[in-house]
């Protein structure tokens, strides 16, 4: 398993660069997407297998967590790679550029799946930082300006935050000197012995550094530029893929804190910055002008409800856990409609991606049940973590705690859905007999056809919303279960 | 031993506050890399041959050598001489990295009941090396310097690493060539083209995205 | 229970079938869903009222929801009963009115009218508390598509979003309070609800309170009512019958379960629903007579309404918390009679709306005018809902009324002085209620179809097609039976109201029974009189000349529909009366003319705004937009003080650490 | 036998009353002034005229007169007659008589408001407007005497005498001059209104009739006499539990409304008519009675004064 997640993309980029030839480059990309998918399955099934010594096989963990966020990632890299057929066929990049983008893009897969599976604190922290370095390389695959000034924030606050975790590390490891390992499951078993103050210390080192790359407030401030101005796919991938790698990691360190019985100081923490984030994003998304940062402040609200659930604790891990997903899910989706929307407006102005139900039906629909998922509402998945996360606040004694909750989500919610229908609703103008031409629109947007790519893997993510909201399969509740109880077994 | 090396990196960062010269942010870059591979060596008795030699090159290779001579080839190209109207004046900024190191000296102090097998002096001074780089990266508008800060503050966790003497497995040492890497990459590849996109080689330039 | 699932998936059929089916025929096609839909959910509940045996049936859903128990209890086969006939006579009136649209435009349409109302079925019947805010929430989000079925209009598309984010504000009460409710109960079935809130404590009126808010916000009770009349008015016409008719209703369900679990509540809680209706439909009843714009003056009527209704809940209440049977058995047969009637007299009179408006083209009534002559049947079905619901003899909406003035008669004897003066005041409070709701109908039907056209070319309008015509025909047909015949409506409710009242002592049905049939002998000799008078003038007119000639109006000939008295001057004296409520603004668009003169009004219209919303509402917004602006400075854009934000929060974080550890 | 005086009573009444009213005026004005039954005269030669019907109306103008008198005619049943019973009794039944009255207001409006006449559309707006204030009070009074008697039928309301000492001699006067109050304002009396004006701008009940004739003004007229009478009636149903005996009580029943039928007369005539708008304030001046009423009967009830458990 291990070769199929890590070597083969590499041997692919191997190809590619041998290549550079676009059908190559496009086989590796979607062939190595089905074969991620299907490893994920794999691994959910059955046994891993492994082929590899002991010695490496350690630093890798298929644990329930693991398998959830692969399997997560497995979806949104499919859907993602789908559509980087109709991207990629729509902004003709150079053979070059093309190649840049495929490699980057499996490398970038596979140190967020490092992320996802390392069983080692440090570990961890290497595929972290790499993440930003081939995250750094996809989102200015489209040279501009902006994009440049964006990727200039994302790696160097990402690559400070990331140092800033670095020093947590140490200085965790210099607390645990006892234990002489960052192996989870030894800091785990040994978090009694770590010396509080410097767990503490270390706490706030990791939290300020995974934060950063998560998106919390008030270190997120990267996250609108980045996202807004990277490519749509690559935007479905940051939000839908990368803040969760990040998340993942916060979620195994934080048991060490509950096993230092240090549980209410990370709790008090997660919770002011998980509000911290909900506040800024209402803030913004209020006066959002430009889609995608509107949708990069709801990645914030939604990164700010992860840390809300985490910061509670056991249920809310619950519901930590199963937002992550699903938002991934949801905001990938949009995301990647953007890129029909821009495609059709030619802009990400707000303002002039009006009519859209008049001008493709399609488009407009998943731009709607988008939101509809993002918001919370019902079939879709997302109002089950909310009801689970209400459920976690009632029963650590912190209900009052859902009224800034409600206040702040009902004005992200007003600010999102305010834009999102502005842009899908529209008056249109008979010409002739039942026919309609959006106003504003160029005559040539609105004659515009795009492939099934561009339909299908936002589709694709609305189907698994939901299954999840409608019924809730069972091995993701016992994925999810399972994950919660051991990281609330180890707290114990 | 370690001490006096610690001490020495110390306050090669109070000439970066007095220096408004790139080149010679740059020199002290290669000074710092082969100070922290003076520590490296001398530290020889507490590690593996295999960490020694990897942590050595990487100093002396990497920090050392390959970025600051990669920095001379581009401040050159460039034209990029000095940090002309950083934000904090000379003079006060330089009061402020002495304080920022005697700071670190408070740190050591403390440091010393603070666990076993740490050294004190050199874990105070990393800090003090890292709160100058930060303070660096705000005070100044080149995005050169930011860089170049940027390196500072990892040559300071370099030389945290290296006070714990607690072993640090080979894994995070990967982590810290990865952020050289990262240096790197910022810069060859972002410097030239932020330099080229915009015509200017401040960081005010790059404020256009917001709300 | 078959029965009844049948039924919803008659209505869920027939929406599916609709999207499928050519535009022409998909209202025809949800109709006989909504028929068989009709038929099978009438089977299912009426044995169920009659009887008083619930049927029940237990879903085995996967994780999420858990197993989920339906019950078809005499409260719930009451509501199915509602919402079925509801759903066919909407879909009936729908045909003619979206087809006027574009087939594009309509295909979603009756999907989304066949979900949210499987989802009003569905909720009633459901008796667990995950499904349930499902549910509640699938209702709010079809009904919200419904809302913005015209979204090429600004104003609906502000009404809209102004209602998806009333319902959620709504349901955030909702959530909170059942999730708080299932934490103490242990469970997420209904049946472990009681146990907690019938405890009485702090928890339970608390529980009570959070969750009344929930409901009261679908429901449209003052304060949380500012939605209504956005979104009623913004909806086509069929979906504002439905959202007023019956949809608004499902709060008031809440409300009865939540008595329900409640079983005797704090004669404290039962005061503060009687005041906050009394409040309701005062307000609701006054903004009412404020209105020009026809459909805006019904959403208001349906608070009003809402009102009544929570006003018959309140004495009910009254009557359990202080042990008097009689009253809480009139109080609530009143209040669940008076939703049946609402339901009915407005689901007729927004169809009557919409037919209006359909050949118009305005909702303006100081632009209408005269529509009697051009659209007759319309106008007489008009008239008949107009009767209704200002609560006058002979129609049903009186019977409702009638029933809650009983049931505070009965309240008095006995009473101290806190009582006494409670119920005396809502006594009138009702009395008050009913003479506005009067002036207001007599002001909406006059300006409306009486008179002359006040502007050219709106008089050219027809009765519209045959299916909406037959839609009012069955409803007003259903609110003169129950206006006549009130003992029809005994034995399908006496099981019910029963059930909230508790049947100790002896049953003030007998009572009733023989009240009713008094009241239909006096409708008998205002039959006899009336018909008698009617003849007396044939036979006297008979021999003599009827000269048909222009109205006489004192002599000043001019005729002109301009001239007639408008409906906000018919209002002018009673707005006076309530004007610090009101707010009214006279707004004034102005020209640049010769210098030295005023300047030439070209414009002038009155407007007024809602009390809520000016002196609560508007301000708590205000408040939030400063607080929020307060934050504007974050994403400046400078890289350096995004790193600087890191520094501080981790140099605070540090800080706190020392501060902590010493 | 009581029934035959109560219906021939009715018949007379609405004639009586008015002529009695104009007399008094009449004689206050130190004229002569018409017969009696002048008003029943004006009405049968009413009846033997044609009509003239304006182009605009509808059905409703036609139908209007008719089914509202019917409709008075339908409240009649309820009110408490000599011997202070009704025709019809039950509980709660004085809301169908009051809903009754308020049927045959809205068919009146309503057929106003069909003649597209602005003068027959002031009036309605001032009718309809001034009937707001008047319906509240009358049921804040009848809830005070419900609470008193702790009765539900409307005769029963009246039956204040029966132990209710100190009680019914604070509630009695305040409800009979909220009764006196109501039937100048519903009969269209002056300080109010002024029935000889036919100044359109000051006209009340007038107004709303403007474009009625022929038999539809007699109903209109009969209708709103027997109106008055019905009110009369209540007044005179105070005081009827205080007279004993069999005859005495229909002797008052008749007496009573003659005489409040000269007070009103002598009102009109004392005191010139309100300004259109200060009539509100009028009107409130009964909701304030009911108000001291409803208070009193509280206090009192609570002080044990009253009979009330």
């Amino acid at each position: 398993m291990l070769i199929l997640f890590f070597i083969a993309p590499a041997a692919l980029c191997l190809v590619c660069l041998a290549f550079r030839r676009r059908v190559v480059n496009r086989i590796a990309l979607l062939g190595f997407a089905l074969a991620y998918a299907a490893g994920a399955v794999l691994v959910l099934i059955g046994p891993a297998f492994f082929l590899l010594p002991e010695e490496l096989r350690r630093y890798f963990d298929f644990d329930s967590l693991g398998k959830l966020f692969l399997l997560t990632l497995a979806a949104v890299n499919l859907g993602v790679s789908g559509y980087s057929l109709f991207y990629l066929a729509n902004v003709n990049l150079s053979r070059e550029k093309d190649t840049l983008y495929t490699i980057s893009m499996l490398l970038f897969l596979v140190s967020m799946t490092g992320g996802i599976l390392s069983s080692h604190l440090g570990l961890l922290w290497v595929f972290v930082e790499a993440t930003t370095l081939t995250g750094g390389m996809l989102i200015s695959v489209e040279r501009g300006k902006q994009a440049l000034e964006a990727v200039w924030k994302y790696i160097f606050i990402c690559s400070i935050g990331v140092a800033l975790s670095f020093i947590g590390v140490i200085v965790l490891s210099l607390g645990s000197k006892s234990i002489g390992s960052l192996f989870f499951a030894d800091l785990y078993a040994g978090a009694g012995a770590i010396n509080p103050f410097l767990l503490k210390l270390a706490f706030a080192f990791i939290l300020v550094g995974f934060g950063t790359k998560m998106g919390l407030a008030p270190v997120h401030a990267w996250l609108p530029d980045t996202h807004s101005e990277a490519p749509s796919p690559v935007s479905a991938l940051l939000s839908g893929a990368l803040l969760n790698v990040a998340g993942v990691g916060l979620v195994r360190f934080h048991p060490i804190m509950t096993g230092a019985g240090l549980e209410p100081f990370a709790g008090t923490l997660l919770l002011v910055m998980g509000f911290l984030s909900l506040l800024v994003s209402a803030a913004y998304i209020l006066s959002s002008e430009n889609y995608k940062r509107m949708l990069a402040y709801s990645s914030i609200e939604n990164m700010g409800i992860v840390a809300i659930g985490l910061g509670l604790g056991g249920p809310g891990l619950f519901a930590a856990l199963l937002h992550m997903v699903v938002h991934s899910f949801a905001k990938s989706g949009l995301f990647l409609t953007t890129g029909n929307i821009h495609r059709l407006a030619g802009s990400k102005q707000i303002s002039d991606a009006g009519a859209l139900l008049n001008r493709d039906r399609k488009t407009a629909w998943l731009w709607i049940l988008g939101f509809v998922a993002i918001a919370g509402l019902p079939p879709f998945g997302a109002f089950f973590s909310k009801y689970f996360l209400v459920g976690a606040m009632v029963s650590r004694g912190l209900a009052w705690l859902a009224v800034p909750l409600f206040l702040l989500l009902a004005i992200v919610a007003f600010g999102m859905g305010k834009s999102v229908f502005g842009m899908a609703w529209g008056r249109y103008r008979p010409r002739g007999e039942r026919d309609f031409v959006p106003e504003g629109a160029a005559p040539a947007a609105a004659g515009r056809r795009l492939s099934v790519w561009a339909y299908l893997p936002p589709a694709f993510f609305l189907v698994l919303l939901l299954g999840l909201g409608l019924f809730i399969p069972d091995f993701v509740t016992r994925l999810i279960t399972d994950a919660r109880n051991a990281f609330v077994a180890v707290g114990r | 031993m370690t001490d006096i090396l610690a001490v020495i990196l110390g306050t090669t960062m109070l000439y970066v506050y007095a220096t408004s010269r790139i080149e010679g942010y740059l020199k002290i870059l290669a000074l710092q890399g082969a100070l922290l591979f003076a520590l490296v060596l001398f530290d020889f008795a507490s590690r593996s041959v295999f960490e020694t030699v990897f942590l050595g090159a990487e100093a002396l290779g990497v920090k050392a050598i390959a970025i600051p001579a990669i920095l001379f080839n581009l401040v050159r190209k460039n034209e990029v001489r000095r940090e002309i109207e950083p934000s904090l004046p000379q003079f006060f900024s330089l009061i402020l990295s002495s304080l920022v190191f005697a700071f670190g000296f408070i740190i050591s102090f403390w440091a010393r009941r603070l666990a076993a097998g740490l050294a004190p002096l050199a874990f105070g001074v990393s800090i003090s090396i890292i709160v100058s780089g930060l303070l660096l990266v705000m005070s100044r508008k080149k995005i050169v310097t930011h860089i170049i800060g940027y390196i500072f503050v990892e040559n300071g966790i370099f030389l945290l690493s290296l006070s714990v003497a607690s072993e640090m497995p080979f894994i995070v040492n990967l982590g810290v060539l990865l952020d050289a890497f990262t240096a790197v990459y910022l810069f060859v590849v972002f410097s030239n083209r932020i330099q080229r996109a915009y015509d200017e080689d401040r960081i005010n330039a790059l404020q256009n995205l917001k709300d | 229970m078959t029965v009844f699932l049948a039924g919803c998936a008659a209505v869920a059929g027939g929406a599916l079938l609709a999207l499928a089916a050519p535009a022409k025929l998909r209202g025809v096609v949800y109709s006989i869903g909504g028929g068989a839909g009709l038929g099978l959910c009438a089977a299912a509940a009426i044995p169920v009222l009659l009887s008083c045996e619930p049927a029940t049936f237990t879903a085995a859903l996967p994780f999420p929801f858990g197993p989920v128990g339906l019950a078809l209890d005499p409260l719930a086969a009451f509501f199915v009963l509602i919402l079925s006939l509801s759903n066919f006579t909407a879909g009936l009136y729908s045909i003619g009115y979206v087809q006027t649209y574009p087939a594009a435009k309509s295909r979603l349409y009756y999907p989304a009218l066949g979900v949210l109302f499987l989802a009003m079925l569905l909720l009633v019947a459901v008796r667990q508390a995950v499904a349930f805010l499902f549910l509640w929430e699938i209702m709010s989000l079809s009904s919200f598509a419904l809302v913005a079925f015209e979204h090429e209009k600004e104003e609906t598309r502000k009404a809209a979003i102004y209602y998806l984010v009333a319902m959620q504000a709504g349901f955030a009460f909702l959530l909170t309070g059942f999730v708080v409710l299932t934490h103490a109960a242990g469970g997420v079935d209904f049946s472990a609800f009681p146990a907690v809130l019938s405890g009485g404590g702090p928890l339970a009126a608390g529980l009570f309170l959070i969750l009344f808010v929930g409901f009261a916000a679908k429901a449209g009770f003052v304060p949380f009512h500012t939605w209504l009349p956005r979104a009623h008015p913004a909806a086509p016409a069929p979906v504002s019958a439905v959202m007023s008719g019956v949809m608004i209703k499902t709060g008031i369900y809440g409300l009865l379960r939540l008595i329900q679990f409640m079983g005797n509540p704090p004669l404290w809680l039962s005061c503060f629903i009687l005041i906050l209706s009394l409040l309701s439909g005062i307000l609701g009843v006054v903004y009412a007579v404020a209105q020009h714009d026809l459909k805006k003056l019904l959403a208001y009527h349906s608070i009003e309404n809402i009102g009544i209704i929570g006003l018959g809940i309140g004495v009910g209440m009254i009557g359990l918390s202080l042990g008097l049977p009689a009253m809480a058995f009139l109080g609530f047969f009143g209040g669940l009679l008076h939703v049946l009637n609402h339901s009915l007299f407005k689901g007729l009179l927004f169809m009557g709306a919409g037919s209006v408006y359909l050949q118009t083209h305005t909702r303006n009534m100081e632009k209408l005018g005269g529509l009697a002559k051009a659209m007759p049947k319309t106008a007489a079905l008009f008239l008949i809902g107009s009767l209704a619901i200002s609560g006058l003899p002979l129609l049903n909406g009186f019977v409702s009324e009638f029933a809650i003035y009983l049931g505070l008669l009965r309240g008095l004897p006995g009473a101290g002085a806190g009582r006494a003066v409670a119920l005396v005041l809502s006594l009138a409070g009702l009395a008050l209620i009913g003479v506005l709701a009067l002036l207001c109908f007599v002001k909406a039907f006059g300006a409306t179809f009486l008179g002359l056209p006040r502007e050219q070319g709106r008089g050219a309008a027809r009765d519209g097609e045959p299916f909406g015509l037959i839609a009012q025909l069955v409803t007003a047909a259903l609110i003169v039976v129950i206006g006549l015949l009130p003992r029809l409506t005994l034995p399908l409710m006496t099981g019910l109201v029963s059930g909230f009242a508790g049947a100790a002592g002896d049953s003030p049905v007998p009572a009733l029974d023989g009240i009713f049939s008094s009241l239909s002998k006096g409708f008998l000799v205002f039959a006899a009189a009336g018909g008698a008078l009617l003849g007396l003038r044939a036979l006297l007119l008979r021999k003599r000349t009827v000269t048909e000639t222009k109205t006489w109006d004192c002599g000043c000939q001019r005729r002109s529909g301009r001239l007639q008295y408008t409906a906000g001057s018919f209002s002018w004296i009673v707005r006076g009366f309530f004007a610090p409520l009101l707010g009214f603004r006279t707004r004034v668009k102005t020209e640049a003319g010769p210098a030295g003169l005023p300047p030439p009004v070209i414009e002038a219209a009155t407007e007024g705004s809602d009390a809520v919303e000016r002196l609560a509402l508007k301000p708590f917004v205000k408040a939030v937009r400063t607080f929020l602006k307060f934050f504007s400075w974050v994403q400046s854009g400078n890289t350096q003080q995004y790193i600087l934000y890191g520094i501080v929060f981790l140099t605070a974080i540090i800080i706190l650490i020392f501060g902590l550890g010493g | 036998m009581n029934a035959v005086i109560d219906i021939a009573a009715l018949l007379v009444m609405p004639f009586l009353l008015g002529g009695i009213m104009n007399r008094v005026k009449a004689v206050a004005a130190g004229r002569r002034g018409p017969p009696l039954f002048q008003p029943f005269h004006d009405f049968l030669k009413l009846l033997r005229k044609g009509e003239v019907v304006s182009r605009t109306t509808t059905l409703v103008f036609k139908l209007a007169p008719c089914l509202s008198l019917a409709a008075v005619v339908a409240a009649a049943l309820f009110v408490p007659l000599s011997r202070g019973r009704a025709f019809l009794e039950f509980d709660g039944d004085f809301i169908l008589f009051a809903y009754f009255l308020g049927l045959g207001k809205f068919l009146g409006l309503a057929a106003a408001l069909d003649t597209g006449s602005s003068f027959e559309g002031m009036g309605a707006s001032r009718d309809a407007s001034f009937g707001v204030l008047v319906e509240p009070a009358l049921f804040l009074l009848l809830g005070t005497l419900a609470f008193v008697t702790g009765r539900g039928s409307f005769a029963d309301l009246f039956r204040l005498a029966d132990g209710h000492g100190t009680l019914s001699l604070i509630v009695l006067p305040l409800a009979g001059l909220a009764l006196f109050l109501l039937i100048l304002v519903e009969g269209g009396r002056g300080p109010v209104d002024d029935p000889a004006t036919h100044l359109e701008l000051t006209m009340i009940h007038e107004a709303t009739a403007l474009d009625n004739s022929g038999p539809d003004l007699a109903f209109i007229q009969l209708a709103r006499g027997l109106k008055t009478a019905l009110y009369a009636s209540l007044i005179a149903n105070l005081v009827l539990p205080f007279c004993p005996g069999s005859v005495l009580p229909v002797v008052v029943w008749l007496a009573a409304p003659v005489l409040v039928a000269a007070c009103a007369g002598v009102i009109e005539s004392v005191l010139a008519r309100t300004r259109l708008t200060h009539v509100p304030q009028l009107i409130f001046v009964m909701t304030a009675l009911a108000l001291i009423a409803l208070g009193s009967a509280v206090f009192l009830a609570g002080a044990g004064a009253g009979g009330a458990p």
